[in-house]
């Protein structure tokens, strides 16, 4: 039946640099030199601490942890796209974006080694970004409420907030989008899509074509980029920015990536998919397409990558060394952290606690 | 001193932190142009405007979410729960950043905010809307929770909440509301949270109550006193962390303690408050702690209400048998 | 830039009788007169009983409601729609549609006046409705469970779930659509778009320019109608319970009207709208357009429009002596309800509350 | 017999009802082909396909919400919160509608499910993955909460669990899901919900422990027989509705009790246990009760864990100056 029109909508999708590294010309943005190499750097960063990580949980140096490897994209050129007074918020895999904004690499060792003090960063390090979120989409909220702040300070600030495509089922996900959009908020939200929420494959977890769509809910401008092109990355989320600076609101970026390992280290990936279907994806991960992309600018070698590779293995060892140096901190912190103020209840149970640890000691 | 109804009186110390503090806002379903379904956020749209009153989209979890947001970025965000029943929506985000934001940083990142809810019964209302679950919010570490009994402490409490460094639940006994007002100084009083008040002294017997069972409370101790007893009421004020030190005062004094609960009986706080009694102050005890309270059961639809909240006769009764035990 | 697109959407709106009663004979579906009567004679039942709790309230006969009128064409055209086995999932403004299903007049008497009883209802009548709910959009949810038993039953049953536009707004609104989609699950959502929240007009509430277009985040077939339009609501709903039952999955429509009198008795709607704005949704109330679309059939006149009311008012009239004749039901009786058996420590309990009944009784 | 650790019971619990009974089924995040993080489904959806072991999508309210619709429409869902610390996001719907139903309808409409979460620390996992809230569900009236000790009466709690009428909260203590194997018979065993089990009799003293804190408790307790006293040891199994009257008769004979609990000191299940002492066995009582037990603090991070779980050696001191005094 012939029915009248009243809104269309599309779902565009970006690719400026394809798994070979050959770049669109119409769509490169232009960075200097320097800035795609510190781009490149901070992916390749990320990628050697996550591979040291997994040796280190492995041998049971540190606990349970979630790696990033084949996702450094996304959050390393968000966070190159982002000014100092910029929040970050992430869920639990932008390492890449978390080195870039200045997490020392003993921060995420601390933290996943079971300690707060992997959250208790340099003050200029922590005003704009929040810890690890581990309850899903729980921070998309925490976004839209930064972003609220920010539109009434005026001072030009944005917030860039990261979930995964699993997260984009939960009731927050919804509600921090709706909040940011009729607030028209300055926030850009990042959906990571690395096609798993664990062992859930990305079309068990909605029945949208795309995360991308979701956007159409709240009217936001939404786009589709290969998550795995940093350069795409980069042009999305610097759009987005720029729109978020304007006053034009929100907007939301579904970035098609893979988890190429593991969910965490507690997880087996051989009870749900092949390593044939993991394959295809090693070859399209974005540290490759990004070395063959600079090699073509005449900005990369072999040696320049050697160098490269030494020098941030040295830190990482250096990091490693400083955190196993570290000698553990005290037991009874956590009764200093429950209020600003300590209430004499908290005071009385925190001597007992005292106590029964010399006691336990002492046997 | 003008008289105030309790609406007034939250309404006297929202405006004044407002007007204080320009991080200050208040934020939640219909508590802008509306001024709350209660009225307790009346005026302050005009007032401050659409960005220190904030209409929300109806959803609890964002309310709060957004409010910890706010928090972490320097602002001081008041938000409300139409109604209490509708809290539960917004546990996750209580439970799993509100109130662990702080140790989770170590003191970096924090939520200086208040969770306003009206809650408990007596207003004919619909399922939903008449439940008490205290007991249930102080089971968080990180938070705090705080019950007004009237609209003196209510200003005094809600102006200490809005300028507590931390996460405060402040539930508003909506059967006290509008049924009684009290003299409120104009300018600010502040009362310290954690700490429970003791609203008369007595030698026999204490008497514990908070929130809307105070007035009934009151109302009992009057009519048992003509006996020529002398009772202790304390008003707990705060539920969590709870001040057991001034009950375990009063009962090492007078032997005896009636705890009155809205709440169902178990799991409630007047258990926690036995707890706390047998740590301190069992030898003490010449009769078992009475509690008057709520049944375990579903909340009833008013139809039935009444019958299930400690009514002044059940609190009498209870008293002389305490008394004579 | 030139961007490959992805996927395209568009929402459609579907008018069938305009607010001046003329029908598009394109769209007009073949409903016998018997059916277009029975139709009409819902939503007038409705309106009667709405007006008159209204009265109720105010002379303190029942509690706090929230009144429907004005909103009778979508849930009263749904129960046409729908068969005896399909689930009838309401908020709270289906008063039309619980009518047509067979909910006696006293029920929401009962229920507004704070009686469980009221949401007792003979085993025929309940065993496909479910009751008010008041925890706005937690029946999303409920209608997704329903509509996944449906589906394993496979018996074509099917599920109709209403909410309002603010109900949107809600993480189980979005959680319910989502499960409903991943299992393809036979669930028609119809979002009651009445334009307000309590005080919070449409455009607060989202930023979307339409509420249909939410479904687009799960890939469903989403349309939006003229809520004020019985014979749009009746189209829309009949077209997407043939998909459901054909297996084709949950559909999503958004039904736009206008809440003509407060959110509920205890709200006064001059502290946020003019008369003046109501007034002009007054001209598009459902009850007129659909008389003058009967009359011009020939199924209707003046005589028989009286005679149907007088009847529906002695109905009313009867309802309400019945509901005020009863007697108030058993104090005691949650004690039986809190669980299939009852637990010594809830028996004990309970024979403590009889016993202070009694001792308040005597006193 | 064979001997199977608490997750193989609950497995075996599954399967075996599942074959018993086509309306069970069990649902949630991953517990379909990768059988749950735990395991805990492991092999469900081959034996049963996908319609009786759903992957659903990553939504809490929603795995409640949707199980309440499908156990309104007479199928038995078993949902998995995958962990407990995830479990507050379902807390309105919990409230709301799951505990709610019954009493709503006076009958007609019912929820009988399942959620399952494991629950509690030692496991070196991240945050929110080691909290214990038991108290915390047990506020709410219309729903149960059960929480075994082992993997036999695991088993046979969770067959109750299923066939009970009504909504049951099923806490798994993580740290017991394979740290020891019992004797778990092939012929399904049903365990009565709202009963504790005396352990062990004794005369001198009566332990109450729960969940993960029992075989620590067992510990202490024998270390402690070895000085020649007789305690009486009583595991809950279910926390709501509380069976008070196994503890209290157990301690009008012994007139000393001592509680171990894992979860924070204040508005916890000891709390409520020793109300209902206070209630029905305080003359009895020779010493106050002790409550041993976790902080009111944010549960810290597992660097810190060990210390803030009540050890064996603290257990011990506990109960010789319970005796002792
Ligand atoms: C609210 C909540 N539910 C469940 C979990 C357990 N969990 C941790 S990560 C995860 C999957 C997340 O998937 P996705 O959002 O796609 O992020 P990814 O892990 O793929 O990066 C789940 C279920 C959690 N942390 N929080
Ligand atoms: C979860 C929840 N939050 C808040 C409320 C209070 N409340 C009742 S109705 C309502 C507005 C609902 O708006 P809408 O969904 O558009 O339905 P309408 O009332 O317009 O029919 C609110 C905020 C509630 N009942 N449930
Ligand atoms: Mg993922
Ligand atoms: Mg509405």
């Amino acid at each position: 039946m012939p029915r009248k029109t009243l809104a269309e909508f599309k779902i565009e999708y970006l690719q400026v640099l394809d798994e070979n590294g050959q770049v669109d010309r119409d769509l490169e943005p232009d960075l200097a030199d320097d800035q795609l190499l510190r781009l490149y750097r901070g992916m390749v960063r990320a990628r050697e601490l996550d591979q040291r990580m997994l040796k280190l949980q492995r041998q049971g140096r540190i606990g349970t942890f979630g790696p990033c490897t084949g996702q450094e994209a996304p959050s390393t050129a968000a966070a190159l796209a982002m000014g100092d007074d910029d929040w970050f918020v992430g869920a639990f895999r932008e390492l890449g974006g978390r080195l870039m904004r200045g997490e020392p690499l003993t921060g995420t060792l601390y933290f996943h080694n079971g300690w707060e003090e992997g959250n208790r960063l340099a003050p200029e390090v922590s005003r704009r970004m929040l810890p690890f979120t581990i309850i899903v989409a729980s921070q998309c909220l925490h976004a839209a409420g930064l972003g609220f702040a920010a539109k009434r300070r005026g001072q030009g600030e944005a917030v860039v907030c990261f979930m995964g495509d699993g997260a984009t089922s939960e009731g927050d996900f919804h509600e921090g989008l709706n909040f940011a959009g009729v607030w028209k908020a300055p926030v850009v939200f990042v959906s990571q899509n690395n096609q798993w929420a664990i062992s859930v494959p990305r079309e068990k977890q909605t029945s949208s074509r795309t995360i991308a769509q979701k956007g159409i809910a709240y009217d936001m401008p939404c786009l589709q980029v290969d998550g795995n092109d940093a350069l795409a990355c980069y042009v999305a989320v610097k759009e987005a920015l720029d729109r978020a600076r304007r006053g034009e609101g929100p907007s939301f970026i579904e970035a098609v990536t893979y988890r190429l390992l593991m969910h965490t280290t507690a997880d087996d990936p051989r009870k749900y998919r092949t390593e044939a279907q993991e394959q295809i994806w090693w070859q399209k991960e974005p540290l490759i397409r990004f070395q063959a992309y600079l090699t073509g600018k005449g900005l990369w070698d072999e040696a320049k990558e050697e160098a490269l590779r030494a020098e941030l293995r040295a830190e990482v060892d250096a990091a490693v060394q400083e955190f196993e140096a570290q000698a553990p901190w005290p037991a009874d912190l956590p009764f200093d952290h429950v209020f600003a103020e300590k209430h004499p209840s908290i005071e009385r149970q925190h001597q007992e606690f005292l106590a029964s640890l010399k006691e336990e000691a002492d046997a | 001193m003008p008289k105030l109804t309790m609406v007034q009186a939250i309404n006297l110390a929202l405006r004044q932190e407002m007007a204080r503090d320009e991080r200050v806002l208040v934020m939640g379903e219909d508590v802008g142009v509306d001024g709350g379904v209660f009225r307790v956020t009346d005026g302050l749209h005009e007032e401050f405007g659409e960005d220190r009153a904030l209409d929300t989209p109806l959803a609890e979890s964002g309310i709060l979410g957004a409010a910890i947001g706010m928090a972490i970025a320097g602002l001081r965000p008041v938000a409300e729960m139409q109604f209490s029943g509708f809290s539960y929506l917004m546990v996750g985000q209580w439970e799993g950043n509100a109130t662990r934001m702080r140790s989770r940083t170590q003191g970096q990142h924090t939520c200086p905010l208040v969770v306003r809810m009206p809650y408990g019964g007596g207003v004919r209302a619909l399922e939903h809307h008449s439940e008490s679950r205290e007991s249930m919010y102080a089971t968080f570490p990180g938070g705090k929770v705080v019950i007004p009994s009237g609209p003196r402490n209510a200003r005094a409490l809600m102006v200490a909440s809005i300028r507590d460094e931390d996460p405060v639940i402040f539930m508003e006994p909506k059967h006290s509301y509008r049924s009684f007002r009290e003299e409120v100084p104009e300018e600010p009083e502040v009362m310290p949270i954690g700490k429970a008040v003791v609203e008369r002294a007595g030698s026999d017997l204490t008497v514990v109550a908070w929130g809307a069972m105070m007035r009934p409370t009151l109302k009992a101790v009057d009519e048992v006193a003509a006996d020529g007893v002398s009772l202790e009421v304390i008003d707990l004020l705060t539920i969590s962390p709870l001040d057991s030190d001034t009950i375990c005062e009063s009962v090492k004094k007078t032997g005896r303690c009636v705890i009155v609960q809205e709440a169902p009986r178990s799991f409630g706080v007047a258990s926690e408050i036995i707890a706390r009694l047998n740590d301190d102050a069992l030898l003490y005890l010449e009769a078992p702690v009475k509690r008057l309270t709520g049944y375990d059961v579903v909340t009833p639809y008013f139809g039935r209400e009444k019958s299930y909240i400690p009514p002044v006769s059940r609190i009498v009764n209870g008293l002389r048998e305490t008394l004579a035990f």
